[in-house]
């Protein structure tokens, strides 16, 4: 993986996020305060617009910028989360040019942790980390055990989605969610479906990268 | 969505311009990273900042000047700040006694500042309002809310900051008026977050959400819409059941809009809340009624009741000369 | 209907007599009929009388207090106030330098007034406020009506009056403030009177009222909404075209909600106003922005432009204690 | 006509306007502030309160308590009005024990002649005085020609009902229809909708009287 992946990784997921607005968006407006598919629109357009400036870094600096950038752009909850995992994910790679698979699990494993560690929180508690925890995982599992780029994304997007579903039935303790009590079950986190959404997008971005 | 706006991505710079303007004589407006400060900077005394998502004002903007904020960090509507705009704000302000940072407890709020709080290379505490008593208090979870409440810690914090207190003893004030101040709030209607363009609920003619924040976000549980008097004795009666204030105590009683909801019905509210406090032997020292803390045009109130002790009072009275509040 | 209300028909009573009692050091409420007096009546002036319907809070009673108004009478919402009770009023506060009455132009409360006047045996005069410029001045109609310019002759008479200009002077100065301010609005949505129980006008989506006055009633068109900018601009040239002020000329600027609209957007119209007038060579001297004269909960703002002239920038500035308005 | 008519008039109006409550209430609405069926209600309230005490008095008398207690009760435009069109029928008839039909007529004549001089107000402005004038006009013709009380009566109703349709073709120079300029055509006075029960109600009263 090369700054030019992560580049176009961000491009994808910027259209995938802007695909699902509609969805993401009566989401938090059900459980939230409806401004989360706003706050992530504003990072990604903040990160696409720096384009030229992440193609100079590698990975490393890259993601780091990234976080930085994010930091004073998203705000909110998500702003400050999604942020560490980026920085995180920059310092775990310092001094890799080019990460392979393995490494770059390790980095997002990293990142998960950061958010964990930021947000006090940890799965069951109806938030982004429910789709970031046990995804993370498998992805380290999967590289570890050296799994094609193709069944890998297959197995990642499945347990992306499946755990994205499974936030439905939680009652939230962390976040805006968990001011509502037992009136939040039945909805899906947000921060769980742009979660999922952003797994999504990068997988098909690899596996149709590979394809072409 | 019908509201005043030339582009919704400008809406908050334009406004933060327009206020600036409106109160030129009192505040200063620096853009990226946007803060707001006081036109006159404060003499030697410890640094109040607030901040938190825009849709709420007067708060915080609008009660920056001598006896409260010295800087407040606005960010886009209910959404917090982020840790750029405190770090500026507080390079500006402090002056060599301390940061006190006073934020309504949101994960994002919370996150944002302490990650502010941890790239600071000042002395910095932070006191956390969660004033709404409709979230039950928890190890495990973000806890309560800090709503309408956040105004009086600010003012009180500073009138103590203005007198000379220390930045543990405003941090110190601030947790106790924190620990004795409780409310609680109902909505009628939902707001629409320009950005989104829609409201963030629906509800039916005659229901209410009740346990509401001030975000326009729906409340503990939906109900029936009732005379405002029962509706009264349910809020108090949450409230009560907090403080737990003893028969012949002291309160501030604040009536507070969430925007939509006019003067003449906070004024009724506070007519039925009197009376409750009566009936329970509990004195109101001091009051205040408007649309103070708002979920830009949601219509609804909180009440919130302060127990007063010691100095808070005199804290209370001692002058204050912001947009929103002044004497 | 969705309101904080016990019983329609209590509604004004009990906001009344929460009115006073959150403001019990300023306020003295009288009943049946129904007038609110300053606590500590002024020392030998001429006296400041005002009323007419409830539902624009918080004019009048809001404004009752040192350096302002000395009485008020609250109607019925949206409904002039009766002669017994500004002859009560008048009686409580006139202590012999004379009373003026400061009186918006509609048929109902110029009557009222009028009647008021013709029945009481002291030196009087009256006020007619009428700086709405969307209606036409005319000889033969009830003329223009007085919308959100009324709090800025009640300050500035006001401040004379309590300095000891006499009935005649203050009755002068009011007339030249009105002649000298001009208003215009618009709403995005109508309100409910409480006793009707419905809003009195049904508007669509992309819809808003051009012209409207603070009765919740439809305006001179409906045209389509606008940019703020757009409508701003529109706003202030008719309130321009009224007034003529000259390049270098300075005024008042006051961006009054209606209520329904959150500071941010009534802000972001001040953002704009300021830069029309900039671009017209005209100084904003002094600038007021908030929900002052409303129409309940309707949404919507004004745009009012005092010229002024000799001393009423300094009058505006002098010392002034009530519930709304405090410096 | 004794004070125990204007007792049963006074019941007879407050139950006529209360059944055209949604009418006149959507007419003020469409070119008013919404309250006039409100203030008139209130109105026929507190005199119908007043019945023990109006029943002692003489009809002058009786107007003028009338009138002024209007006055305290009604507010707004058409308090004054109507206040002023009751004090001065009281005046009008002072020391008359039984006006008969002439002297009523010239009473009402000098009731809305008030009405006229407190307004600034005649025919053609979209008020209630554009039912009252001609109405009252007619009164003091048929009276004076002795019509009998079933044919006054069906032709003082025709002639309300026509004056008060005629109002949806004006333009308003008073009140507060004034301020809607051209948009208040096509919409009835709601004074005059008023006016016109008022006089349907007092009408029907007297000649059911009449018949039983
Ligand atoms: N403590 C936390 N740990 C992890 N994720 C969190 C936490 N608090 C909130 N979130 C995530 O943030 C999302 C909301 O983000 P957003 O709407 O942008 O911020 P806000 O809640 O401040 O409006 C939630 O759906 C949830 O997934
Ligand atoms: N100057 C006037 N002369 C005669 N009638 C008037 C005048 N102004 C208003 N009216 C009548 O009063 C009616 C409105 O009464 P109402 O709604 O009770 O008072 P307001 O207009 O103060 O709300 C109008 O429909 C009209 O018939
Ligand atoms: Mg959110
Ligand atoms: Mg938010
Ligand atoms: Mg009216
Ligand atoms: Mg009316």
């Amino acid at each position: 993986m090369n700054t030019q992946d992560i580049v176009s990784a961000v491009e994808a997921v910027q259209a995938a996020i802007l695909a699902n607005e509609a969805h993401i968006e009566s989401l938090d407006r059900a459980i939230g305060d409806g401004d989360h598919f706003i706050n992530v629109r504003r990072g990604c357009e903040a990160i696409v617009a720096m384009r030229p400036e992440l193609s100079q870094l590698p990975p490393a600096a890259a993601f780091e910028r990234i976080g930085m950038k994010l930091l004073s752009t998203i705000g909110g909850a998500s702003g400050p989360l999604i942020a560490s995992f980026f920085m995180s994910m920059g310092r775990e790679l310092a001094g890799i040019e080019q990460p392979d698979t393995r490494e770059f699990a390790q980095a997002l494993a990293a990142g998960v942790e950061a958010i964990k560690k930021r947000g006090k929180a940890d799965v069951g508690e109806k938030t982004m980390l429910d789709v970031l925890i046990p995804t993370s995982r498998l992805l380290q599992r999967l590289a570890a055990e050296g799994a094609d780029r193709e069944s890998l994304c297959m197995k990642i997007k499945q347990e992306a989605e499946a755990n994205m579903l499974a936030t439905r039935d939680m009652i939230a303790t962390k976040g805006r969610a968990h001011f509502l009590g037992e009136r939040a079950l039945g909805h899906i986190d947000p921060g769980a479906k742009t979660s999922q959404v952003a797994v999504f997008a990068v997988c098909d971005m690899l596996t149709e990268g590979a394809a072409s | 969505m019908k509201k005043f706006v030339n582009d919704v991505d400008q809406l908050l710079v334009e406004a933060l311009q327009g206020l600036q303007a409106a109160h030129s004589d009192l505040l200063e407006l620096h853009l990226d990273p946007n803060y707001v400060t006081r036109k006159q900077p404060a003499k030697k005394k410890v640094a109040l900042i607030s901040g938190g998502g825009s849709g709420h004002e007067p708060l915080h903007c609008g009660l920056i000047g001598k006896g409260m904020l010295d800087a407040a960090c606005p960010g886009q509507v209910f959404t917090s700040p982020t840790p750029d705009q405190m770090l500026a704000a507080a390079q500006a302000v402090d002056n060599g006694q301390g940061v006190l940072f006073i934020v309504k407890n949101y994960a994002g709020d919370v996150m944002n500042f302490q990650m502010a709080a941890e790239m600071m290379d000042r002395p910095c505490a932070t006191v956390l309002v969660n004033d709404d008593v409709a979230v039950e208090r928890s190890q495990h979870t973000t806890g309560r809310r800090g709503v309408a409440g956040t105004l009086i810690v600010e003012k009180l914090v500073g009138a103590a900051a203005e007198a000379g207190a220390s930045l543990e003893q405003c941090k110190a004030l601030g947790d106790r008026v924190n620990s004795r101040t409780a409310s609680m709030g109902v909505a009628l209607t939902s707001c629409t977050v320009p950005a989104a363009g829609r409201p963030t609920f629906d509800i039916g003619d005659g229901e209410m959400e009740f346990g509401v924040g001030i975000h326009g976000e729906p409340g503990r549980r939906r109900g029936p819409m009732k005379p405002a008097r029962e509706l009264v004795d349910d809020l108090l009666a949450a409230i009560l059941a907090d403080l737990k204030p003893e028969r012949g105590s002291e309160v501030l009683l604040h009536v507070n809009g969430f925007g939509g909801t006019p003067l003449v019905e906070l004024y009724l509210l506070y007519h039925c809340a009197q009376k409750v406090l009566e009936r329970e032997g509990i004195r109101i020292g001091r009051s205040l009624v408007g649309n103070y803390t708002t979920a830009l045009e949601m219509a609804g109130a909180s009440l919130t009741v302060t127990q007063f002790d010691g100095e808070m009072k005199s804290l209370w009275d001692a002058p204050v000369h912001t947009a929103a509040l002044r004497w």
